[in-house]
């Protein structure tokens, strides 16, 4: 048996997962909110909502939109700010039968070193996610993921208070994100999420209204897997270290885009809102894949599709 | 320690039978025993599309009695059109029951529930429990126009004295639902759901009247459990319904975002703090 | 009648058209192509396929993948290259019922001027767009649009080599497009196409290759739509001059929210190949909300959702 | 100067008949007089999806009389499985009839049709065609297995003489449907639809047989109208379907890109150069 069954597991850093399924931050709780509907045996973690410094009520109703194939949301970061978190939330997390990697989310460089630390240093959390990717918040707070300078700086300065697991989350709202990515790896991270929502809009044709209360949003779901598969194909080239794919994953082969593309292991979130027993349909779904092509484990495929781009056919003398 | 049985709140359901009701107004009757004799009034289920290329949509359990549950619901946009194109035989899943009903332990004597438009579809539970624990119930039922107050002689049928108003007059009282909750006399309780304005005049005339009510509210909905917060609204700290969260450092506001998905979907009135 | 119908009729620049609808660049041909299928009586302008200054072979097969409300494509600016084009097609562009407008791609400032002085030279061309973002062509092609430097520089040096309306069309491939589209402006632009594709990518899971021939593509449909939205929204709020709104415009409905956020006209490319009737069906869809609330023109809808940015709630002392 | 007169190649067609003709095959009867007595051998169609959600398929005229024709496709995706759901008596608009067919002018004695699994769906009117001109015509039909083998007996009985092929050797020969052509005699033409592993095999062995081949090609369509060029393939400049194009300076290549919507999709093997 365990010699014939493909093995799922996979290792992100220090963090050994018995699946390489994450929960997306923000779209699944702590996985509590999920057990009357989902089989939390075959999830590799959660990934917890993002938490801040502060705390944050969050931003105006409305919060989400559905687009086509795909869905608007603006939260805020809605959260209890770090010292009550780890006071209230965390110990709830105590020997739960699932891994949870806490996120962390802020508006300066102190916010990320202070919340980590302290995030980093409880034993509940099993890895750290760097979430300098958030669309939702009005503020520098997304800057971050779209400079090399500023996400090397709050990457280092992380990576130097905690030996658990970091993972820096990115952002495709950017012009090159394999040099962010790039940049995130040579100040320590341990794995890299690709990617965070696409920031859009929606707006209500009958009353003149953006849809959203915070009237930008970020786009998840379907409608994004292309750029999302685009994206760790990108990075996935200039690094090294393991990357977590997402956006858009709703069945095995979705998953399997994002892992021939490059990833070590992928996140679902928009999809558990279609329908809460998609991620154990993945995990099944793999074991499959991998058992009829006698393939023994996830590595065996992991970047196997990337081949580097093309160049276009061009005629003599053009510089294209 | 968390204990992970299987998910026992997934249920696979089958299409028994199917009436549209007005234009663009659909009945769908289910053979979903467990999720029939788990629901309480004013619970809602998330329907997984049949496709499996939309978000699952939240619906009120209209009906639940032996074997059957029924969905009512407005063809508003891609999801319930495709839920509308359901046959009998087809199967649907449903997660759920999900969220807390309507409190009803205060065994009132006299309740009236207002009702409108979609709102209809989750305020029959109610009445029908409130009836048969003995109270008198009156259901206020507004719609657009007469054709789209769907399912009245339902209610009539189950006990409900009922009064209905139009926006336009084709049927009932020429007029907001509210005036109709404002004229009436010596309700202990109210129940209401519909569209928001509808419930923030409820709100409203409530409190002139000093009648308590509770309002299932609506808000587009991503996970349906409490997971994704996109679903808020802001209610007082005190009430029981408030999830534990920080007080603001300069005791501003006594709010506290509450999710309707979970918390709610019905709060009391005078507890919101919208 | 011509009192109380209201006019759809838009300038854009020196650009006077009859309806506020252009078919988008590379979907629509010449609009011969689609004589039978469409009321072209019924259409603003066609934007032709961008001419490049050598002949382009284009890209390998396949070109197009369908994609969750959308679609991948990459044809890699196959086109005869400018003199042909001039001495075999152009000509056929004259005593056309509809106006066509020339689109100019290239690989270096120079050859955008080469090809943009002698197209914009002909009668047959009302106006030229400059398309400095296609995704498609393995070289510096897009990274025009996605430098707000050289955007300025290519745009100042066509616009100084005709007096026609000049259109740059920007790309949503970057961190802040608004900074690209203000240089655009400054630099001369008399209208702005927003937006060009969204790059992607989507693999075969079958045979772990890549879908498309060149790897890589632009992403176009209804998927794209919030992206679009948003970015007309952020540039309206830099420029004076008009916007040319694109990107998953398939109702009268969606037409509306990019006029709302800030768009004088609209483009619709994708939509054609879901039905060739949807572009005169948007404009009667037009006219009668226009109709339904009394409003005399599309300039009065114009820019009318767009009410700027939120600030999200926070807690005293939160940097956020 | 072109004229605009109302757009008259797209039809609103109704569903008159649907058979599931195998697991995941299915054959659309439609009312749709101008398309079929437009439509020439070989032609195509681009079918609106009836949701508007999705790009348009393009899908071959399989018959063609009187004021019926059909379609038959393959359920392989979002597309054509939303089409397979069509029932009798709703509405489907198609765009054409759009391409070039095959070329039987040359009015030929004898001619061998090879038909891969869906291709099957392109090559019953040229057959029709020819046996009404007096050909004698040799089906060579191949599939995975017997089930896909669909409506080999509507060639047979339309006058085919029909010879079959399986991967799995369910039914006729065992092997590829090719083989079959390499081992026929005396044809003076070959027209084959199906998977582009299978229509290259045919132009080899077409070449080594020395009979002429028109191959109708498939590739992913956008707008199906010679609008885009997205369904290139290269072809010899010296076709009659080529389209103008300058030559390369340095005279390497003597091939250029062919729409397969517009030029195709049926090409001469000979003159391909994929
Ligand atoms: C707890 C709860 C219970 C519910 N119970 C019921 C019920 O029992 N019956 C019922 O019918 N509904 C019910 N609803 C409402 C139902 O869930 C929503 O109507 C659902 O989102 C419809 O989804 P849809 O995809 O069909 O429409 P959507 O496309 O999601 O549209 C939903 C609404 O948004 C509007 N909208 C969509 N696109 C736009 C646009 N571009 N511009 C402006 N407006 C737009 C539509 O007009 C419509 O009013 C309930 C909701 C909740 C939260
Ligand atoms: C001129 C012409 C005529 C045609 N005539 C017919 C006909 O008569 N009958 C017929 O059945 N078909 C015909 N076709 C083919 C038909 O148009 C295509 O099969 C159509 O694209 C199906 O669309 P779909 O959305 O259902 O499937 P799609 O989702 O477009 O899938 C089409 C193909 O791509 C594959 N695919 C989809 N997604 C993936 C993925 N993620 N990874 C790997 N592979 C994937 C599918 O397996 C399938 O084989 C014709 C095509 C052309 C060009
Ligand atoms: C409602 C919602 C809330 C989210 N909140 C967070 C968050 O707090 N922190 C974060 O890093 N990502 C957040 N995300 C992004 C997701 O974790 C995920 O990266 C993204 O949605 C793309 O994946 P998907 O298409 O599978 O959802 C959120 C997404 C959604 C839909
Ligand atoms: C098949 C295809 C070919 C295209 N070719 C070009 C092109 O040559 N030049 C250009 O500027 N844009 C090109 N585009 C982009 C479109 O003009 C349009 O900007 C984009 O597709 C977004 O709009 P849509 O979603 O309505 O298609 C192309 C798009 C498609 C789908
Ligand atoms: S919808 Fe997710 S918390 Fe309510
Ligand atoms: S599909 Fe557009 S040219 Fe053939």
């Amino acid at each position: 048996m365990v010699e014939t069954q493909p093995s799922l597991a996979v290792t992100i850093g220090k963090l050994e997962l018995p699946y390489p399924t994450l929960m997306g931050s923000g779209c699944y709780g702590s996985g509590k909110e999920f057990v009357q509907f989902a089989n939390l045996r075959k999830i590799g973690a959660v990934v917890l909502k993002s938490v801040t410094r502060l705390p944050r009520m969050g931003n105006a109703t409305p919060r989400l939109v559905h687009t086509p194939a795909g869905m608007l949301n603006a939260i805020g970061l809605q959260n209890p700010g770090i010292d009550w978190y780890l006071e209230h939330e965390v110990p709830k997390y105590a020997r739960l039968p699932w891994r949870v990697v806490g996120s962390v989310a802020g508006f300066s460089i102190d916010d990320y070193a202070y919340v980590s630390e302290r995030l980093a240093a409880r034993d509940e959390i099993a890895a750290i996610e760097l979430n300098i990717s958030c669309p939702n918040v009005a503020s520098e707070g997304e800057t971050f993921a779209c400079d090399p300078h500023l996400t090397s700086k709050v990457v280092r300065t992380c990576r130097g208070l905690t030996d658990k697991t970091l993972i820096v989350k990115l952002s495709p709202n950017v012009t090159d994100i394999a040099a962010i990515a790039y940049e995130a790896e040579a100040a320590g991270a341990d794995a890299l999420a690709v990617i965070n929502t696409v920031r859009g809009m929606a707006i209500d044709v009958d009353t003149w209204h953006p849809r959203l209360g915070n009237v930008t949003g970020g786009l998840s779901g379907p409608a994004i897997r292309p750029i999302a598969v685009l994206a760790v194909y990108e990075v996935a080239r200039v690094v090294t270290i393991p990357i977590i794919g997402q956006g858009g994953i709703e069945t095995t082969r979705d998953a399997l885009e994002f892992l021939l593309a490059g990833a070590s292991a992928i996140s679902i979130g928009t999809a558990n809102f279609t329908d809460p027993r998609i991620p154990e349909r993945i995990v099944e779904g793999l074991r499959e894949y991998l058992w009829n092509r006698n393939l023994s484990s996830i590595d065996e495929i992991v970047g196997k599709a990337n081949v580097g781009f093309a160049t276009a056919h061009e005629y003599e003398g053009d510089e294209g | 320690m968390t204990t992970l049985e299987t998910p026992s709140r997934v249920h696979a359901t089958l299409v028994t039978d199917r009436r549209e009701l007005a234009p663009g107004v659909v009945l769908l009757g289910l053979d979903a025993p467990e999720l029939a004799a788990s629901t309480l009034p004013g619970q809602f289920v998330m329907a997984v599309p049949p496709s499996g290329e939309a978000a699952a949509t939240a619906l009120g359990v209209y009906e639940a009695e032996a074997r059957r549950a029924s969905l009512l619901f407005f063809v508003t946009g891609k999801r319930t059109r495709e839920l509308s194109e359901l046959h009998v035989g087809e199967r649907l899943d449903l997660v759920g029951p999900l969220g807390n009903g309507f409190d009803l332990q205060s065994s009132p004597r006299r309740v009236a529930i207002v009702a409108g438009g979609v709102g209809i579809a989750s305020v029959l539970l109610p009445a029908q429990a409130l009836i048969r624990a003995g109270s008198r119930v009156t259901l206020l039922y507004g719609a657009r126009t007469s054709s789209l107050l769907v399912e009245a002689e339902r209610f009539a049928d189950a006990g409900c004295e009922v009064a209905l108003a139009t926006d336009d007059g084709t049927a009932g009282y020429h007029g907001y639902v509210t005036d109709l909750l404002e004229r009436s006399h010596n309700h202990d309780l109210i129940l209401a759901c519909g569209p928001s304005p509808m419930l923030r005049a409820v709100a409203r005339v409530a409190a002139q009247i000093g009648v308590r009510a509770q309002l299932s509210l609506e808000e587009t909905f991503a996970c349906g459990v409490g997971g994704c917060w996109g679903c808020v609204v802001p209610i007082a700290r005190t009430s029981a319904q408030a999830p534990s969260f920080p007080p603001e450092p300069a005791g501003g506001s006594d709010a506290v975002n509450a999710r309707i998905c979970k918390e709610g979907p019905v709060f009391w009135s005078d507890e919101l703090r919208w």
